[in-house]
């Protein structure tokens, strides 16, 4: 698997996209003109408090009312500044909100709390998202149910999804590597575990990827990480019963009790079913609102999962609420 | 003046304070400088609780996994926070308590023009913060303080009727707080007292007043929909049923950004009041301070879409949203640069509020640079809900408004008490909290700028450095606001009697005994003086303040 | 000290008060803050209407077509004549003429009631064709055989003869003997839902032809599939349209509750013989606030009731 | 304020007198039934929206004749006009910064 790209500078996000170093020189002009008004005030500030500090109780200061020429050099000055930066925001942003015609167009859904893409191609992914490197790329984005937001901070780019509606992003990625997928607008319970990773490709490794190659992990690795990252089946499913859904440690051979009063065993096609159908057998106690995965899951990913269930055992799980890979 | 000496000589003077101690004195009182102190306790209370939230965020977020908390937990943690914050502490925090008390007074008045109407104005405040604080209690809320839809309508599952109408029913406290002022300081000034002379505190909240009679209402309906569409499953703003969510976010912000400057232009009134008397001369540039804060109030009603930037309105409208920010942010600029003017030449002293008014200026600055990067459309597609707005936002209402707050209620706490707090601890705790704070909220800035969103439980682990400063620095912050809770009360019992004027000024309100009588004056001051007047002209009896300064 | 107090023996003049000309300019200033306050309390409910009415004009039209437009303007009428008598009580406050002011505030608050009474038959008439928007708060009809045979086939699942026999009776059904155009079906409403069970294909299909619809409507009303007028996506912005009715019109009648009731302690306090030229503010301002829901009226009735109207009686579009 | 005395003469107070009150009532009156009449016509055939323009212009009308005649603002003081141009001007603001957002989403981009 790919590790996370960092920034060779420090407390720098790392930049991964074409535009990218636009809003970034943007920032640094803002910086700029804060440090010198920052330092301006601030010195004038000091210098005037030392030098006219109270030499004698209650002496009173000079007679001085203002003056209309420093009033209008300081509303002209400040006025001016102010339309470069409105101006630098627009055409940054006119850039970024514009897609290009020729982008490959990517589909993604928002749902409480995976994100849910489509290739062109029609391969499918859940909180992940594979793009081939200097290409530009289309998202066409809505929700399920309440507002979420794309943000990905590589890219310095973000936008909403709105339910009933479609909204886009564009961005056209630089540098290979692997970078954080945020959920960036507020949207509940799980919300800060609606996160996933970008991986950006070399145009030949999409390529392979397209064609479904797999990396060489073991199939209860692979599964926990479906689980814990990619399917977001940790958002519902914790080490303890807090979850929405039932705890799975421990659940391998255990004996369920079912709302319909029906007690199974919990094997692996037990497991396979609850994955792909999950309305079919619903636990004593919970909603009947895990949504299916048929479709969504290849059967590599179902043996993935269900090997890395087994692996589960009795032990306590790690924290999946950790946002760490 | 036959008034005064005979007063004078008197053992104990009749104040508002003394002259009547049943509880019913202070609960049916229409005195508006009960009901300031009253307002006072109550928002104490208020900010307290808040900053309780404030301190379980910062712990939270100590590590990156979500351990002290269930996300849910922590979700209701934030949203409590900013409700309680915003809309029962720094809303009235300084129009309610400091303005109300003072206000009146400064321009000569009795009493505002509707005392009966002030006093309902706190009840509507006491009713609608319980209800608020019955709803947390009871559960909670965890839509955020912006309740956003359609999360709020449809799939929250807390209390968010009851704590709408909580808000709803303190819009209206607010409404009426802000009509009596506009209606007393256009009828009930003293004779002489123009509006070219009224104190700058005045003219900030008349622009306030103008915000909360114009914003509150819409607000306040918008809460009131929510509410239906939660309980009667119909309505206008959930997609799922034909409605549309951005509409809930013009008519939300048409308001709360609005509201913002209700939070700062009465902490920047304090802020002129305390740098021209504490430079002892005349404010610089006083029409331009007068009138900025008239055009911050008006034309920051035409700004409310920064905050949808990236929310899918039209890219037309977000152009046109963000050139005007940047305009509105100008006459912010006009004040900083008066204020800094105001220092040349002057007799500069550095007592408590002082400290609080300079320490102002350079976090208003900050806070308000920083709302420049976020006006700039392009940069907050990159940093809108992330922390470089929750820093903004609290260099801002931190860093500007409670600031400001506490500089006023140091300046005026001798008046309104009639005792002297400890200087030293006055001291001590505003460096604590000026350092405190840079330390809290500078690193999320940089958390921000690296992407890290807001209203997270729990975060990447490569961000926890910068997270560690920020809760070490809100430790150092709470410390530095739980001291004047603590001096300031006991100053109550321990503290030296404060004299009529202690810091020897000019303005109205230190022409009357401390604290001062229910009638405010002993007879009605004619005044013939301009604001900030140090000069022989304002009519002051300098001779005999300073005698009573000694004696006290 | 004691000469502070020497203004308290003119009547009626509150202590914080130098004269009785401040506190009846406070009073009246105060007012009209109050009522600005107002405007921008109704104005979010305005925004509202503005946004979906821009979007969803077919569906609006077709709502405001079932409210009673005759009832609508008597009540407006209603109103103008009671601002018209809270006018002259004024006018006779400042006459001191106590009898006719008291005359006047009774036809006021007569009028007044007159129209929360046509309100509430406005109000009874939707409940009884399950006009209102909010499920199981209409009258409920249980299901009876022959009526569920005819069917309404919107907000119920209807079987697929049920569909047709509606759709052809939207088409060949007389537009123009039905008393508004539209197609109205029996009532039959089992869960007391909003059952918006009067067609509106033909009017938005007639929209269509003259190329009057807005981008909202061309998705909002259709399938996405089948690309076909589907009468259940119209009913939902046909209840928004409903929505903002009875949010803007009770909101609006609770408003003249609240002034029944100041015209109430106005009559008791006229009836003392409270009130003289001398001393007539508290007449005064509430007249303002009377005339003022007036005013929020004389806009709802227009917007609410009429607007889109001429889309079925005009014949054309 | 208290500096500028209010000249306080009766018949100032009179504004417009029983006949003049009767006058802006029929004025009303006419309004309402000429609004009720134009609506069931089709006026589209002048320009589109003729018939919104019509309805709006009437009612607008109505509002300055209450709010003259009826509240007396015609004899108010400057504040008061301010006060009753400044809510509707605020109304008309929200009005306009919401439509702005909807009614160009389709104008650049996209
Ligand atoms: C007291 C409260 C307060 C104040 C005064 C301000 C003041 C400003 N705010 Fe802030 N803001 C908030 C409270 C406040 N804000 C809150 C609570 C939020 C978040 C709400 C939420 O989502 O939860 C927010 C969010 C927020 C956003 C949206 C961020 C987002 O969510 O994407 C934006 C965007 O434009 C913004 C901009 C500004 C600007 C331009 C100012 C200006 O008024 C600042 C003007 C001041 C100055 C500019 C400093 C002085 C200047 C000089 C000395 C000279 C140099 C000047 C120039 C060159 C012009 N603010
Ligand atoms: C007036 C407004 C105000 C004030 C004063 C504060 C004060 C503070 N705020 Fe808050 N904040 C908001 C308004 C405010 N905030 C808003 C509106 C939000 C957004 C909410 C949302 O997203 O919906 C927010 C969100 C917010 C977040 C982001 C949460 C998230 O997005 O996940 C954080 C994180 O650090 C934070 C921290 C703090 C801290 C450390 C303080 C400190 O300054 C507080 C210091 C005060 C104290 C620590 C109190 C002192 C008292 C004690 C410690 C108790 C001792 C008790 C007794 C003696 C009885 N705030
Ligand atoms: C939206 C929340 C949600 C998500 C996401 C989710 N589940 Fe579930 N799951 C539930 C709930 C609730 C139940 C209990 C009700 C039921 O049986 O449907 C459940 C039940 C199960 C069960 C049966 C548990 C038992 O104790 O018998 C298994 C196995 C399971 N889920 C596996 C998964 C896997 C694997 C994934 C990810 C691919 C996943 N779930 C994603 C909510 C969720
Ligand atoms: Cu999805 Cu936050
Ligand atoms: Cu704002």
């Amino acid at each position: 698997m790919q590790q996370q790209s960092y920034s060779w500078v420090p407390l720098f996000p790392e930049r991964a996209s074409s535009f990218a170093w636009e809003v970034d020189a943007l920032y640094f002009y803002l910086v700029a003109i804060s440090v010198f008004f920052t330092v301006l005030i601030v010195a004038t500030i000091f210098y005037f408090a030392i030098r006219y500090r109270e030499k004698e109780k209650f002496k009173s200061g000079a007679e001085i009312h203002g003056s209309l020429l420093l009033e209008t050099t300081w509303t002209a000055i400040p006025f001016v500044i102010a339309m470069t930066i409105f101006l630098g925001g627009a055409i940054v942003y006119y850039n970024q909100y514009r897609p290009p015609k020729d982008a490959m167009e990517i589909y993604v859904v928002g749902k409480q709390w995976m994100w849910k893409m489509q290739h062109p191609t029609g391969q499918r992914e859940i909180n992940e998202l594979h793009v081939p490197v200097n290409t530009k790329i289309k998202l066409i984005m809505t929700t399920e149910d309440v507002l979420h937001d794309f943000y990905i901070p590589a890219f310095r780019t973000k936008a909403d999804v709105v339910p009933g509606r479609y909204t886009t992003l564009w961005f056209e990625a630089t540098k290979p590597g692997k970078y954080h997928l945020y959920c960036a607008e507020y949207c509940g319970l799980n919300h800060s575990g609606m996160g996933g990773w970008i991986y950006v490709m070399e145009k030949e490794d999409y390529e392979r990827w397209l064609a479904g190659n797999v990396s060489n992990q073991t199939p209860a690795e692979a599964g926990k990480e479906l689980f814990e990252a990619k399917l977001g089946c940790a958002s519902c499913h914790q080490q303890n019963d807090q979850g929405r859904g039932p705890t799975l440690v421990g659940l391998f051979g255990k004996e369920v009790k079912l709302a319909n009063g029906q007690k199974v065993i919990a094997n692996e096609e037990y497991i396979r079913n609850s994955i792909l159908n999950p309305q079919g057998q619903i636990v004593e106690g919970y909603q009947p609102i895990m949504p299916t995965f048929k479709g969504q899951v290849t059967e590599e990913q179902l043996v993935a999962l269900v090997a890395y269930i087994k692996s589960l055992g009795t032990q306590p799980q790690s924290n999946t609420m950790t946002a760490s890979n | 003046m036959e008034n005064i000496k005979a007063t004078e000589t008197k053992e104990v003077k009749v104040n508002y304070l003394n002259n009547g101690y049943s509880i019913w004195s202070w609960l049916f009182t229409k005195d508006h400088k009960r009901i300031a102190i009253m307002y006072l306790i109550s928002i104490s209370i208020f900010f307290l609780i808040g900053g309780l939230y404030a301190a379980a965020i910062r712990l939270e977020l100590l590590t990156p996994q979500s351990d002290l908390f269930e996300t849910g937990t922590y979700n209701k943690i934030f949203t409590h926070h900013g409700i309680m914050m915003v809309f029962f502490f720094l809303i009235p925090a300084i129009p309610a308590t400091l303005g109300n008390f003072m206000i009146p007074i400064m321009i000569g008045a009795k009493d505002l023009a509707f005392p009966r109407i002030n006093l309902l104005s706190l009840y509507l405040y006491w009713l609608g913060g319980i209800i608020t604080l019955w709803a947390l209690l009871q559960g909670g809320v965890d839509t955020g303080w912006t309740f956003y839809t359609p999360y709020s309508t449809t799939f929250s599952n807390s209390y968010v009727v009851a704590a709408g109408l909580g808000i709803f029913i303190n819009g209206f406290s607010s409404i009426l707080t802000g009509l009596n002022f506009i209606v007393t300081i256009h009828t009930m000034r003293a004779p002489g007292m123009t509006w070219f002379r009224l104190p700058l505190f005045v003219w900030a909240h008349y622009a306030t007043s103008l915000v909360m009679i114009l914003g509150t209402p819409v607000v306040a309906i918008t809460i009131l929909l929510v509410a239906v569409e939660r309980i009667a499953r119909i309505g206008i703003f959930d997609p799922a049923i034909g409605g549309d969510p951005i509409l809930f976010q013009h008519l939300f912000w048409f308001y709360s950004h609005p509201a913002v400057y209700i939070m700062i232009l009465p902490s920047m009134g304090v802020i002129s009041e305390l740098i021209a008397n504490f430079s002892r001369k005349r404010i610089f540039g006083y029409e331009f301070i007068a009138f900025s804060s008239i055009a911050i109030a008006v034309f920051g009603f035409l700004v409310w879409g920064h905050h949808m930037f990236v929310s899918g309105q039209s890219i037309y409208a977000g152009l046109v949203f963000s050139f005007l920010t940047m305009v509105v942010a100008v006459p912010s600029a006009i004040k900083v640069f008066n204020w800094t003017a105001t220092l040349y030449k002057g007799q500069v002293s550095y007592d408590t509020p002082m400290l609080y008014a300079l320490g102002f200026i350079g976090l208003f600055l900050i806070g308000g640079l920083t709302g420049l990067f976020l006006g700039s459309i392009g940069l907050n597609v990159h940093l809108t809900d992330t922390y470089f707005v929750v820093a903004h936002f609290h260099y801002v209402m931190v860093g500007g408004t409670v600031l400001g707050y506490l500089g006023g209620l140091h300046y005026w706490w001798p008046k309104m008490t009639g005792k002297m707090y400890s200087e030293f601890w006055g001291k001590i705790s505003a460096m604590l909290v000026f350092v405190g704070f840079n330390l809290t909220f500078f690193p999320q800035f940089i958390l921000g700028y690296m992407g890290m969103p807001r209203r997270y439980a729990a975060y990447p682990p490569e961000l926890q450095v910068l997270n560690i400063f920020s809760t070490a620095g809100a430790s150092v912050l709470g410390v530095g606001l739980v001291l004047p809770v603590i001096y300031l009360t006991l100053s109550l019992i321990v503290g030296k009697k404060a004299p009529a004027n202690p810091w020897l000024l000019p303005g109205l309100e230190w022409r009357t005994s401390s604290p001062p009588p229910t009638e405010n004056f002993e007879e009605t001051p004619v005044v013939t003086w301009e604001a900030y007047e140090f000069s022989e002209d304002n009519g002051l009896d300098i001779e005999k303040a300073k005698r009573e300064l000694v004696t006290a | 000290m004691a000469d502070t107090h020497k203004h308290h023996h003119q009547p009626g003049l509150q202590h914080q008060f130098e004269n009785m000309e401040q506190q009846q300019e406070s009073a009246t200033i105060g007012m009209w803050m109050f009522l600005v306050q107002e405007i921008m309390f109704f104005g979010g409910l305005f925004t509202a209407y503005l946004v979906f009415r821009s979007r969803y004009p077919m569906a609006f039209a077709a709502g405001s077509n079932h409210l009673d437009a005759f009832l609508g303007g008597l009540n407006t009428l209603v109103l103008i004549v009671s601002s018209f008598t809270m006018a002259l009580t004024v006018y006779y406050a400042q006459k001191s003429n106590r009898t006719m002011q008291v005359v006047m505030i009774l036809l006021t608050m007569f009028f007044g009631s007159v129209f929360l009474g046509v309100k509430v038959i406005e109000y009874s008439d939707k409940y009884n064709h399950g006009l209102i928007p909010v499920t199981g708060w209409n009258k409920k009809t249980p299901v009876s055989a022959e009526k569920a045979e005819l069917g309404s086939f919107v907000g119920t699942k209807v079987s697929a003869e049920e569909a047709t026999h509606g759709k052809e009776s939207a088409h060949t059904g007389g537009d123009k003997t039905s008393h508004d155009g539209h197609h109205e079906k029996p009532y039959y409403n089992p869960t007391g839902d909003f059952q918006w069970n009067y067609g509106g294909e033909d009017l938005v299909m007639m929209a269509k032809q003259a190329g009057y619809l807005t981008e909202a409507e061309k998705i909002g009303y259709f399938d996405p599939i089948t690309k076909e007028f589907d009468p259940n996506r119209f009913r939902d912005k046909v209840r928004i349209f409903y929505w903002i009715y009875f949010a803007m019109t009770g909101l609006h009648a609770l408003h003249m509750v609240v002034g029944l009731i100041i015209m109430s302690w106005l009559l008791f306090k006229a009836i003392q013989g409270t009130f003289s030229a001398d001393y007539y503010s508290p007449v005064e301002i509430s007249g303002l606030y009377w005339h003022f829901v007036d005013i929020v009226w004389i806009f709802l009735f227009p917007l609410l009731y009429l607007l889109g109207r001429h889309f079925l009686h005009g014949g054309g579009h | 304020m208290a500096d500028k005395k209010h000249k306080h003469h009766h018949e100032e107070h009179l504004h417009i007198g029983i006949p003049g009150y009767f006058l802006v009532f029929v004025a009303l009156v006419i309004g309402t039934i000429v609004t009720y009449l134009v609506a069931l016509r089709d006026l589209d055939w002048l320009f589109p929206g003729a018939n919104t323009l019509v309805a709006l212009s009437i009612a607008f009308t109505k509002m300055s004749l209450v709010v003259l005649y009826f509240m007396h603002v015609r004899w108010q003081s400057n504040l008061i006009w301010l006060t009753a141009l400044g809510g509707f001007f605020w109304l008309a603001i929200m009005f306009a910064f919401t439509m702005q957002d909807y009614l160009t989403r389709s104008v650049i981009g996209k």
